[in-house]
C-alpha cells in the first residue's frame, strides 16, 4: 500500500486549522491523537439515529445500540487476538484500567509480597500501586533505567524472585518514547509465578499486539491515544485474573441479583462495568481501530519511523540540543532540551508559531528525575504528519532559539 | 422428520401469514401448546440465565432421543421455546450436535435470538446441545 | 414562556426513525434521554477544531480544550448553585461518582458506625455501599417504603442516632418516579449530625436543585439522563468532605508530586480526577446544562405534568392495570403491570408497534421484592413527548392486551 | 505613579511593536532586568504553585509601600513577572488591593493570564494581592 498522506490529511477536520496565523502543526500526539471523520461521525450517527440504554431493553433500539457496543468490543477483541470477548472490559481509560486491577489485587496480596515497577512507568501506572501498597503493605521494587532510556534488565532479573506477585511495565514509554522488551520481561516474570500488566497507552497507536502471543496477563489502552474519543478505553485481563478479581465498582448491570442481605455479581464482562457505560465512545472506539487497520498499523509503523529519523537527524544539527531516550528501539517521539533554555519558554514561542508540542514532565517525574532535569520539550509524530510540518519545527525552533539566547 | 425438515416446514407455516400481527399471534398460539415442563421439574436448577421472564427447560433421553420440556413466564418467549421444541425434541443427540439452527431466520425470529437479547433463547439454544453431548455419552 | 414543542422536537433527529415501520415514540427516557442536534454538535465541533489533552499543555488547542472543559465545570457549578467550582469533580456517571464516596469514607467509618440506604434507591446506591460495609463493618439500615412508593419517614425518624454517619437517598426514584422528600431526610440527618449523598441521577432532567438552599453533603447525576452524552457525569461534594476523603483513583493530573517514595496529591477538582478526562463528554454536559435553562426547568416540568396526568389517566382506563408508585409528588414515570401477562410480553410487542418502553427490574429489585413482582412495564415521559405520543401508547398497548389475552 | 497610569504607560510602550516577535523579544528583554529576589528567599516557601517552570516571588514593605521581587526558571514567565512587578510595586497595600489588573489584557498578556494556564501568573497575582492583605494589616 502506498501511504496517500495527502488522503489521510483530509480525513482530520482539525488538521485544516490555524494557529496564532500559522497553520497548526499538532505534534502532541502522545498526549492525545487527532480523530478522523469516520470515527467524528460515528458518535453523531449514534446520538442522531440509535441512541438508547443497553442491556436491559426490549425495545430495538435498544438492541440496535447494545449490538453496537458489544460489536466493538468485539473489534478490540479480534484487533488484540484476544480468546474470549468477555477478557475485554471497557472501562472509562488507562487510568481507570489499572486502578481496577490495583483493586483486584489489594486483598490477594499482603505485606509478603513484592512488586516491581519499571522506571519508565506514567503516573497513572505508578501511583495506584503506592495507594495499593499504603493498604496492603505490598513491596515496590523498580528496574531503573540506563543513560539510553532502556530498562536495565540485568538489574530486573535480580529483583525477581519468589515473591514478586506482579510486574508493571508500559510497552512504550510516554515521556521517551522507549519501546520495552515486554516479551522478555513477561516471559521472565512468567518464570517466578508472577502476572505481568504491560500500559499500552502509547503503543496502540503505533503497533498491533498479539496479546495470546505475548501471553501477558493484563494489557490496557486509551481510545483517545489512537484516534477513538476521551472517555473510554480497554482492559485486556486472563479469564482466571478477573474472576480472581472482586468487582471494582458497584451498581447497575454488574449484579446478578441485588436484596438487602445480599448481591451476586454478575458475569464476565459486566462484573467490571457497572452503571450505563460511554455507549457512544465504545463504538467510536472501534471505528478507530477499524480506520488503523484499514490503513494498516504496519505501514503506519513504517511511514512513523521515517519521520522520526528524519525529524532526528534534523533536530540534532541545532547545537546545544539533547535528545533524551536515544533507544535503538523508540516510536516517533523526541524528547528534548536545549542548553541553557527552560523548556516552557521553547513550547511557548514554538505554540506562536502554530507548532504545537508539550513541555514538562510529560505525567513520569521519576524519568526527569532520572536525568536530573525537570522537563523537556516533546514532539510526537503520528502518521498523519509530514516532512514539511518537521520543517516548519525546525525552523521555527531556530527562532525561538536565537529569540530566547 | 429430520431436523431441517422440520425447519422448512415452520418456515412454510410462517410464510402464509402476511404481516408480524398474524406472525406473532400464531407464535402465541404456539406458546399455549408447548410440551410443558412437569412440576417437579420447574426448579431454580433447570433456570436458563439470562431473561427478563424465567425461562426453565428439561430433556430427557428415550431410546436414544432426546426429549425437551420448557415452561415460560413471558407467553413470546414460551411460544418461541415450543417452536425450539419441535424442532429438537424427539431426535438423536448427535442430530441435535450436528444441526444447524438458521431456515429460522427466515421467519423473523432472528432478532429474538441475538447473542445480547434479554431473553434468554440464545442460552435455551446452547442449553439444549449441552444435553445433547451430556446424552450422547451415555 | 409557550412550550413551543414543535420546535422542541425539531431538535432532536432521532426523533423522526421510524421503528418497526412505525414512527418511533420513545417513552424509555428514564433510562437515557435523547440528545438535541446542539449537543451532538458540541461534541462534533470539539474533535473537528479543538480537541487536545488539557491542563498540561502549553500550546494554544490545549488552552482552549481546557478552558473548554473547565467551563462546563462553571456551568454545572452555576446550574446546581455551588459556592466553589472545585466542589464539582467530573466523573464518569451516578456509578461512579457513588462509588468514590463509599471508597472515601471506606477508612473513615468502621462497624460502630450505622449508614442509611433509602428503599428506593437503584442498585447503584446500594451495591457500592455493601461493598464497603463488607470491607468496614459499617452497619446497613433501610427506610422502607408504603403502598404508593412514598418513602416511610416515621420508620426513619427511629432509624436515625447518633452511631448514623451517611445517609443515602435518590432525589427521585426511577422505577416508581417517586419525588422524595429530600430537603426533610438532609435537616433530619444534619440533626443527628450524619452526611447526606442525594443520588440526583433521575432528578436532574426535571429539576433544578438549589444545592447550598438543600444543604445536602453530596449529589451526584449523568449528563446522559439530562440531554448529555454518555460517559460523563458530575459529583458535588462539600469542600470539607472531598478534603477529608482520600483520592479514589490514582494516575496523572491528581499528583502534584510523584516520587517512588512519595506522593502528594493535586489540589480540588483534581485530586479526585485522576487520568485524562472525558473531555468531550464534559464540554457536551455543560451545552446540555445550557439547552434546559434556555427551555427553563420549571417549564419542562409543568409540561411533563400534564402529560404525566393525561397519561395515568388514559392508561387507569384500561380494566387490570395496575400502577405501581402512587406518589403525590412523581415526576413522569409510570410504572405498571397488566394482571395475568408478563411485561416482557407487553414491551415486545409494544416495540413492534415502535413504542420503546423498559420492562423488568429497572436496576431496583428491592422495589419489586417490596411488591412481590418481577418487574414491571416502565414508561417514562420527556418533555419532547406528546399527547399523541401517548394515545400511540395507549391504542398499541390496548392491541397488545388483547392479542396476549 | 499610580498603577492604572503604569499599566497605561505598559500599553503604550507595547503598541509601538508591529508583530507577536518584537513584543515577546521585548518581554524577554524585560525578564532580564527583573527586580531579581535574593537568593535567600529563592526558597521553596515563595515558590509559586501550579507552573509549569518554578516560580520564586518575595515582598518587603518599606515606608508603607510594597517592595516585590521575583525570579522564574523560564524567561518569558520571567518577562510577564517584570511587568506585573513593574505595575505593582513600590505602591501601599491598599492600592493594590483596590487595584485592577486589566489594561494588560490589551497588550495581548491574557493567553498568559489564564486561570487554567498552566504558568502560575494568576497564582502570582493572588499571592501579590495576599501580601498587601498581609502588609495593611501591620
Ligand atoms: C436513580 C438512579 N441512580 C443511579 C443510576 C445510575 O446512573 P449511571 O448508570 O449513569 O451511572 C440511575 C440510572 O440508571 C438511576 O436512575
Ligand atoms: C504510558 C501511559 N500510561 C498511561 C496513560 C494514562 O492514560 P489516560 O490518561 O488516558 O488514562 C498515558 C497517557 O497519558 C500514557 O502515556
Amino acid at each position: 500500500m502506498v501511504f496517500d498522506i495527502k488522503k489521510i490529511r483530509a480525513d482530520f477536520p482539525i488538521l485544516k486549522r490555524k494557529v496564532n496565523g500559522y497553520n497548526f502543526v499538532y505534534l502532541d500526539n502522545a498526549a492525545t491523537s487527532q480523530k478522523p471523520i469516520q470515527v467524528i461521525d460515528s458518535i453523531s450517527d449514534y446520538y442522531k439515529n440509535y441512541n438508547s440504554n443497553i442491556h436491559r431493553g426490549v425495545h430495538s433500539v435498544s438492541q440496535e445500540a447494545t449490538d453496537a457496543y458489544e460489536g466493538a468490543r468485539i473489534k478490540i477483541q479480534n484487533h488484540f487476538n484476544v480468546k474470549k470477548s468477555h477478557e475485554i472490559i471497557l472501562t472509562s481509560g488507562t487510568t481507570h484500567s489499572i486502578n481496577l486491577v490495583a483493586n483486584g489485587f489489594l486483598e490477594i496480596l499482603d505485606e509478603k509480597d513484592e512488586i516491581i515497577i519499571s522506571g519508565l512507568e506514567h503516573h497513572s501506572n505508578i501511583v495506584p500501586w503506592q495507594m495499593m501498597a499504603a493498604r496492603n503493605g505490598v513491596k515496590i521494587k523498580i528496574i531503573p533505567i540506563d543513560e539510553n532510556g532502556d530498562l536495565n534488565l540485568n538489574i530486573y532479573d535480580s529483583l525477581l524472585n519468589s515473591k514478586t506477585k506482579l510486574v508493571f511495565v508500559n510497552h512504550v514509554s510516554n515521556a521517551l518514547g522507549t519501546v520495552n522488551p515486554i516479551k522478555e520481561i513477561i516471559n521472565k516474570a512468567h518464570n517466578v509465578g508472577a502476572a505481568v500488566l504491560v500500559d499500552g497507552a502509547q503503543a496502540s497507536a503505533h503497533f498491533k499486539p498479539d496479546l495470546q502471543e505475548l501471553d501477558v496477563d493484563f494489557y490496557t489502552t486509551s481510545a483517545h491515544k489512537l484516534c477513538g474519543p476521551t472517555g473510554i478505553g480497554m482492559l485486556y485481563g486472563k479469564e482466571k485474573w478477573l474472576q480472581k478479581m472482586p468487582p471494582y465498582q458497584g451498581g447497575g448491570e454488574m449484579i446478578s441479583e441485588v436484596t438487602f442481605e445480599k448481591t451476586t455479581y454478575a458475569e464476565l464482562p459486566h462484573k467490571f462495568e457497572a452503571g450505563t457505560p460511554n455507549i457512544s465512545g465504545a463504538i467510536a472506539f472501534g471505528v478507530a481501530i477499524d480506520y488503523l487497520n484499514e490503513l494498516g498499523l504496519e505501514n503506519i509503523h513504517k511511514y512513523e519511523s521515517s519521520l522520526l529519523d528524519y525529524a532526528t537527524e534534523k533536530l540534532k544539527s541545532i547545537t546545544n540540543l539533547k535528545i533524551y531516550g536515544e533507544s535503538e528501539n523508540k516510536t516517533s517521539v523526541i524528547s528534548f532540551n536545549i542548553e541553557g533554555i527552560h523548556a516552557y519558554d521553547i513550547g511557548t514561542l514554538l505554540d506562536k508559531f502554530g507548532v504545537a508540542v508539550r513541555t514538562g514532565q510529560h505525567c513520569a517525574q521519576p524519568i526527569m528525575d532520572h536525568f536530573g532535569i525537570s522537563g523537556t520539550v516533546r514532539a510526537s509524530l503520528a502518521f498523519y504528519n509530514t516532512k514539511e510540518e518537521i520543517d516548519i519545527l525546525f525552523s521555527s525552533l531556530k527562532r525561538a532559539i536565537s529569540m530566547l539566547s | 422428520m429430520k431436523i431441517n425438515e422440520i425447519q422448512a416446514e415452520i418456515v412454510d407455516e410462517f410464510s402464509l401469514f402476511e404481516d408480524w400481527m398474524e406472525k406473532y399471534e400464531y407464535m402465541i398460539e404456539l406458546g399455549k401448546s408447548i410440551q410443558l415442563i412437569d412440576t417437579k421439574n420447574k426448579i431454580d436448577a433447570n433456570l436458563i440465565k439470562g431473561c427478563q421472564s424465567k425461562l426453565w427447560l428439561f430433556a430427557e433421553l428415550k431410546n436414544g432421543r432426546i426429549f425437551y420440556s420448557a415452561d415460560s413466564e413471558a407467553i413470546i418467549t414460551k411460544g418461541i421455546a415450543a417452536i425450539l421444541l419441535r424442532v429438537f425434541s424427539n431426535q438423536t443427540p448427535s442430530d441435535i450436535l450436528n444441526s444447524e439452527f438458521k431456515y429460522i431466520d427466515e421467519i423473523g425470529l432472528k432478532e429474538h435470538l441475538s447473542p445480547t437479547r434479554a431473553n434468554g433463547l440464545v442460552s435455551m439454544i446452547k442449553q439444549m446441545k449441552y444435553y445433547a453431548i451430556a446424552y450422547s455419552n451415555k
